[in-house]
């Protein structure tokens, strides 16, 4: 209740402020309490999702493209009085919608009864991992995590296509300017981080392995995985970062990640059964989704981390050759 | 009846705050801003819907037997990456924009377009 | 030879299309090009003689070929009506072509070998529209006729082409699009057949108000008719080559429409039920101010092409009369009127072609004693006009008669007298061509003009065809058999 | 092998995607695209085959049932689908090397393939998945592929269409999102087989009815259904030629099938069409959107940006013969549907190839083309006729179908509203053949010669297949009506 309230109050704020640097960080804080109010709903994988995501790499995404875009917004609203009547028009309806919905929390939703019990009650039997949600993800809608694998992937191609320059100068003097303005920024990051990388990483490998047991899984180790990369580069520039991880190579890894997913599929094919029919992998079908869930779970951490780095790379790479270009005409 | 649905009401008018946004502002990276809020809105209904009384979260566990519907979470865990990848590309392309034209507000761009027509 | 007439029908149509292949290739060599013409057309009108042979044995030819929709198939049948407009246009497709290859080489035109391909193509589709067994393949072919002729008006490349061409498709295409197809779907949907029958396809106790508005719909949609107000296409179309507006717009395409015309008011109304329909009688009346309205205009008209192009389109409404008159004589008379309509205009275009070839004059004020220059010319246009007016020596005669008999029987009185009318006026603008070509009035001696007549192709041709309408005129029998045999054909052959 | 076909059709693009970025030579990469789409096209052939002689193919994915897992669910419908999209993408890919190499820098090109076989694949996907989320996972490969593909246009406006597509495109996805899940609420599933099964139960309830409302907005915005439709044109018009032609070819056509599926398929006809007027509004709808695109197509500079709004038009036939709400209205969309994306997709690859030599579309540039580009523009005019609906061309038999459709419904005056629409076609379409045959070549114009064959072979691949299923149209109406039947229940 409260939290909703807050998150009203929030989304308010966002609407009426118009210093864009405040509005990111407000919706950074947006997905920060989403993400708690999810804990309080039981959902712990989605919260964990959400603060890494919401919180995280949206916001920090959105950062950049402020330091680059400008970061005051000087547009009256136009047309607000359309956009409000379609906004009533759809609020209403959903009102209307709701009026007939089982009461929140009701334990005789038609949700709670048709499809879910299975899970809850044979995926132990069936799977053998304690995580239902791990379970659910990776093997009974195993193809939409391989879908959404991909669409993680295409953004990452779609943002190469986009942002990659054709030809990028190793002069340092743009990246300075780049961290200057990271740091101020996130001064306290820069304090904790030194120390915080080794054990962030650390933390990535328990999510990544872990998940079948708690809440994670190679989702959110690869968004973690990819803060820790991201803050490296923040801390060293992104040069030296670039030393270290090949544009290449990351670019590699994120299709190796689809290809790993896809292939166990496949592989699950050849052994003559359905695609990504897991209990063939092995003569035990427990055994089999266990080793299924494994592999998939280290293809998405490898899509995710890389496509992450790699979203972050080009956003920053081109921050700064914009910021170069422009002290050059300045 | 208000304490059966008053969350999912709140959860509409987050939704239709953010789409407020998307469709009444004309910053280019506002309106992912919205888009995120909208979208993040819609998670929240999601998850009211899979939540139930006096349950736990869906790790199997000695001692619990009410578990929170899990299918939901997972739809969500889908949903926020399809987020997170529209929203890259949605600011790639705000990015882009800047370059092609100097600016991110709708109208000035479309002065511009129109122009070119 | 004895090829079965079922192929022989089927050579006809596909004949012209293989000699466009012809015509392309040999395009390089203008003499082997107009050759391979010229013996397309000789050969296509001996095919067709072949079929009048048969059709008058009695024989029923018909072809079917491919489902084009479900249970619309493309089917080809002889019937009288159709034999007199292929015989009319093969025929004539020899004449013409004979006369443009004097026409365009003395005028030097350009793309010959664009005109010659698309011309055959165009007399491929109007023998598939002279065959055609049901309303369907009626309606592709007449469509694709449009398009054939396009490039054919638009010849000259010029704005004013352009123009014309923008004109000429853009209603041809629009009111067959817009009202054609409507009525043809409309028809399917509420007779279930599209395949034209003596009698009509819609039975005794079809609603008529609908069939009523069905009719509109083809009247206006078959704008080739040319009734008002869809007639301007052909006023347009007179920026093509005097042979195109010679053989297209006085015979193949405007015939293509009132030939249609006949063929739905007898074979898929039939005239029983056209009597009937309350929309019969207004449209009547709209194709007699047709007449009457074109035959004012005409006489304004000082460019030689418009007036005669005009003078088209009244004698369209004549063969349109005929056909809503909705008696056995009307038909008849409409028919005949085809043919008569034919031979004289086409004098007439040829006589337009060679004054402009050999004197290089447009205007009717211009034309003042050019008798004494282009006698032969002028002499063809005198008897030729004789025939469309329709006293005798000339062909037109007969049929005007047939009209004013059934234009009586069927006590349509204002009808008549429309037609009456309608041939005085006739008198009006074309006889003072001649005339005064031959007494130019003022004093000029005869002696300042010497004979310089047209290329000796083209004069030939229009004396051929001059003759042709004097003979159809003294020995109009067969002619009046086939058109009589119209309406008794027994139960002409279905689509299945 | 056989028996997983179905998954096949979609994967094999599906992974075929990032072993392109391995392969990184863009020469390799475009023989490999197009050997994947090719092999998924002859997939879609044996789909087709299969499902006409036996019926339904369902596929479990991960060897769990409906609805606990995700079904593959193949009938008629997706199969036709199915068969478009493969054959258009292989077609067009055939052109894509040439062209991309004129429009596409080469470091991009490899992307270009790898964004071009994800839409790809995503559409592939949402046609075949018998699951209502993982539609909106494949909804959202394809679109966002999309959006990248098209923003990969040379013009820097290509970037601004590309954006106001994605605002449009998530907001409409967003509105799927909730629609699902306002289903889920009340049935507990997912499944599309099954919610038809449960939906009737709480048919009455405001929260399907909501529900239904939103799906129904939120794929209409994909459908770019007038007056949704403002994010088309300029994403077609800027995009790259070879993205132009797929996508105007496909796209729109995967949204139609979205409609069919949940008004038809998942709701049930009778609960679409009596919930919501919807037959008034799509038929005002759709018959607005046919001439007010057509009418804004006439006064367009820009041939392509001609051709988008011609193609938001068409949608509105599409919509109408749909909103007939009959076996012969939806019949007759069904045609459109195929016969539209043989005419787009010839015209817009046409217009590809204009663009390689000439290296713009503008209507001034088309002066004198009928002589220089005699192929390629023989090329337009076929196509353009084939709009029109003239004989002999596919244009002819759904325009046939579409009244014959209005007249069985008693809807004369629909009948001749879509006749007098396409007389518009025939306005906006000779603007071109004008410009291209009576005009002299601009300054600068005069060398432009035909173009390659590497365009003129899959311009008049589709080209002649827009004449022959004009002339034979014994294949495209079995299944479509076959496809149209299923739907309502009704026949084989």
């Amino acid at each position: 209740m409260v939290l909703l309230g807050f998150l009203v109050c929030i989304a308010i704020a966002i609407v009426r402020l118009k210093d864009l640097f405040a509005v990111v960080m407000l919706s950074g804080i947006y997905g920060l309490l989403s993400a708690s109010f999810f804990v309080t709903l039981d959902a712990v994988d989605v919260a964990f999702t959400e603060a890494a995501v919401g919180a995280g790499i949206a916001t920090l995404l959105m950062l950049v493209t402020v330091t680059m875009t400008g970061r005051y917004e000087h547009s009256a609203h136009h047309n607000s009085i359309w956009a409000l009547a379609v906004v009533l028009v759809t609020g209403v309806l959903l009102i209307y919608g709701t009026l007939d919905m089982p009461y929140f929390g009701s334990v005789d939703a038609p949700a709670q009864l048709h499809v879910a019990p299975r899970y809850i009650n044979n995926s132990m039997q069936e799977i053998g991992v304690p995580n239902i949600v791990t379970s659910v993800l990776a093997s009974y809608r195993g193809y939409d995590t391989l879908g959404e694998v991909v669409v993680i992937f295409t953004a990452g191609v779609g943002v190469l296509a986009l942002l990659s320059a054709v030809h990028r100068p190793e002069k340092d003097d743009g990246i300075v300017s780049v961290n200057v303005s990271m740091h101020e920024k996130y001064l306290i990051l820069r304090v904790v981080t030194k120390i915080l990388i080794p054990f962030i990483l650390l933390f990535a490998l328990y999510v990544q392995f872990h998940g079948d047991y708690g809440p994670g899984g190679g989702f959110q180790a690869g968004v973690i995985f990819a803060a820790a990369i991201i803050l490296y580069s923040m801390l060293f520039g992104m040069s030296t970062a670039r030393r270290v991880i090949s544009q290449p190579l990351i670019q590699l890894l994120s299709a190796i990640g689809v290809l790993v997913y896809g292939s166990v599929g496949v592989v699950s094919i050849l052994n003559g059964g359905n695609f990504l029919d897991y209990n063939l992998l092995s003569d035990d079908p427990v055994a089999g989704q266990h080793l299924g869930i494994l592999l998939v779970e280290l293809g998405i951490g490898c899509t995710v981390t890389s496509v992450m780095v790699i979203i972050f790379f080009n956003f920053a790479g081109r921050t700064e050759d914009h910021m170069r270009n422009e002290r050059k005409s300045a | 009846m208000f304490l059966g649905l008053y969350n999912y009401w709140i959860v509409v008018v987050l939704m239709m705050i953010g789409f407020y946004i998307i469709i009444a502002h004309g910053n280019l990276v506002k309106k992912i801003v919205g888009l995120n809020i909208f979208q993040t809105s819609v998670f929240i209904f999601y998850i009211s819907v899979s939540n139930i009384d006096g349950g736990t979260a869906p790790i199997l566990a000695e001692g619990f037997n009410q578990y929170s519907n899990p299918l939901p979470h997972v739809l969500i865990l889908t949903a926020i990456v399809v987020g997170i990848a529209t929203t890259a590309l949605g600011l790639a392309l705000a990015m882009r924009i800047k370059e092609a034209y100097g600016s991110i507000e709708e109208e000035e761009i479309q002065q511009r377009v129109n122009r070119e027509c | 030879m004895s090829i079965s007439l079922e192929s022989i029908l089927q050579l006809c149509i596909v004949l012209p299309l293989f000699a466009t292949l012809g015509i392309v290739v040999t395009g390089r060599y203008p003499n082997l090009r107009e050759a391979v013409t010229i013996g397309t057309s000789l050969v296509v009108f001996y095919f067709v003689l072949q079929l009048y042979y048969g059709l008058d044995r009695g024989e029923s030819i018909s072809v079917q070929w491919w489902q084009l929709l479900p249970g619309l198939q493309l089917s080809f049948t002889i019937e009288p009506l159709g034999m007199i407009f292929a015989l009319i246009a093969s025929f004539l497709w020899i004449i013409t072509t004979v006369y443009s290859i004097g026409y365009m080489r003395a005028h030097n035109e350009k793309n010959q070998t664009r005109f010659y391909a698309f011309f055959a193509i165009a007399i491929g589709c109007v023998m598939a529209i002279a065959f055609a067994g049901n309303l369907f393949t009626l309606f592709i072919f007449y469509e694709i006729l449009t398009l054939a002729t396009y490039p054919l008006v638009t010849h000259a490349g010029t704005e004013a082409a352009r123009k014309g061409g923008r004109i000429y498709l853009g209603i041809l295409l629009g009111t067959s699009i817009a009202f054609f197809l409507l009525a043809i779907v409309s028809t399917w949907f509420v007779a279930g057949t599209l395949d034209f029958t003596t009698g009509g396809v819609f039975g005794p106790n079809a609603n008529t108000a609908v069939v009523g508005a069905i009719l509109v719909l083809f009247i206006f949609g078959i704008g080739k008719a040319a009734i008002m107000p869809f007639h301007r296409w052909l006023p347009a179309a007179m920026v093509a080559p005097t042979p195109v507006s010679a053989l297209l717009h006085a015979v193949a395409v405007v015939k293509a429409g009132v030939f249609t015309v006949l063929k739905v008011s007898a074979l898929i109304f039939g005239i029983d039920l056209l009597q009937e329909l309350p929309t019969t009688q207004a449209l009547l009346y709209l194709a007699a101010a047709t007449v009457l309205l074109s035959s004012l205009v005409a006489m304004r008209q000082d460019n030689l092409k418009a007036r005669l192009a005009y003078s088209t389109v009244s004698q369209l409404g004549y063969v349109t009369i005929g056909a809503l008159l909705a008696s056995s004589s009307g038909i008849i008379g409409g028919s005949m009127h085809i043919a008569m309509h034919a031979f004289a205009k086409i004098t007439l275009f040829f006589c337009a072609g060679a004054i402009l070839v050999a004197a290089n004059k447009t205007q009717i004020s211009q034309m003042r004693g050019l008798g004494y220059q282009m006698p032969i010319t002028m002499a063809a246009f005198f008897i030729a006009s004789l025939s469309i007016i329709g006293i005798p020596p000339g062909g037109g005669t007969w049929s005007k008669w047939y009209l004013l008999v059934g234009s009586m029987e069927s006590q349509q009185w204002i009808i008549m007298a429309v037609l009456l009318v309608s041939s005085l006026l006739n008198i009006a603008y074309l006889l003072p061509i001649p005339i005064r070509a031959f007494f130019p009035g003022y004093q000029t001696s005869p002696a300042k003009f010497t004979i310089k007549e047209a290329p000796l192709a083209s004069l030939i041709a229009l004396s051929i065809t001059t003759v042709g309408s004097v003979v159809l005129f003294v020995y109009p029998q067969p002619l009046y058999e086939l058109a009589s045999g119209i309406l008794a054909t027994p139960g002409t052959i279905h689509g299945k | 092998m056989l028996a997983h076909l179905p998954i096949l059709q979609v994967i094999v693009p599906l992974l075929a995607a990032p072993s392109c970025i391995i392969l990184r030579r863009p020469g390799w990469v475009w023989l490999f695209a197009l050997l994947v789409s090719g092999s998924a096209f002859l997939i879609s052939i044996a789909l087709l085959q299969q499902v006409m002689d036996s019926g339904v193919i369902v596929y479990e994915l991960g060897g769990w049932e409906a609805p606990w897992g995700i079904e593959y669910r193949i009938d008629k419908l997706n199969a036709i689908l199915g068969l478009i999209i493969t054959g258009i993408s292989t077609i067009v890919l055939l052109a894509a090397h040439t062209s991309i190499q004129e429009e596409i820098p080469e470091d991009r090109q490899t992307l270009f393939y790898v964004l071009y076989l994800l839409s790809l694949a995503g559409m592939l996907g949402i046609v075949t998945t018998g699951d209502a989320f993982n539609v909106f996972v494949f909804l959202e490969i394809s679109s966002l592929s999309a959006y990248a593909l098209i923003a990969l246009g040379r013009d820097r406006r290509a970037l601004w269409a590309s954006y106001q597509y994605l605002i449009m495109g998530s907001i409409g996805a967003t509105f799927i999102l909730i629609g699902i899940g306002l289903m889920y609420q009340m049935t507990g599933t997912l499944n599309m087989e099954d919610l038809s099964r449960r939906l009737p139960e709480v048919a009455q309830t405001r929260t399907v009815f909501t529900a239904f409302a939103f799906l129904i907005v939120g794929i209409c915005l994909k459908l770019a259904l007038f007056p949704l439709h403002l994010w088309l044109p300029n994403a077609y018009a800027y995009a790259p030629s070879i993205v132009t032609a797929f996508l105007a070819a496909t796209a729109t056509k995967v949204a139609l099938y979205l409609l069919i599926r949940f008004t038809y398929s998942v709701f049930g006809g009778s609960f679409s069409f009596t919930t919501l007027p919807l037959q008034t509004i799509f038929v005002v709808l759709g018959l607005l959107g046919v001439f007010a695109a057509s009418i804004t197509a006439i006064y367009q500079k820009n041939v392509k940006l001609l051709f988008a709004y011609s193609s938001v038009a068409q949608i509105g036939y599409m919509i109408v013969g749909y909103s007939i709400n009959s076996t012969a209205g939806l019949t007759a969309t069904l045609l459109h549907m195929f016969n539209h994306a043989l005419m787009k997709g010839a015209l817009f690859l046409a217009l590809g190839a204009v663009m390689y030599r000439i290296g713009s579309v503008e209507l001034r540039d088309f002066h004198g083309l009928g002589r220089q580009m005699p192929f390629t523009m023989a090329a337009i005019v076929v196509g353009s006729l084939s709009l029109i609906g003239v004989p002999l061309t596919v244009g002819f038999v759904s325009k046939w179908y579409l009244v014959l459709a209005a007249i069985e419904n008693g809807w004369w005056p629909v009948a001749v509203l879509i006749l007098l629409g396409s007389l518009l076609a025939i306005v906006y379409t000779w603007k071109i053949v004008e410009a291209a045959y009576f005009k002299a070549p601009q300054a600068g114009n005069e060398q432009v010669r035909e173009a390659p064959l590497s365009f003129l072979i899959p311009v008049w691949m589709l080209v002649s297949a827009n004449i022959y299923f004009g002339i034979d149209t014994r294949l495209s109406v079995q299944v479509a009506t076959a496809a149209a039947q299923s739907l309502f229940g009704v026949g084989p």
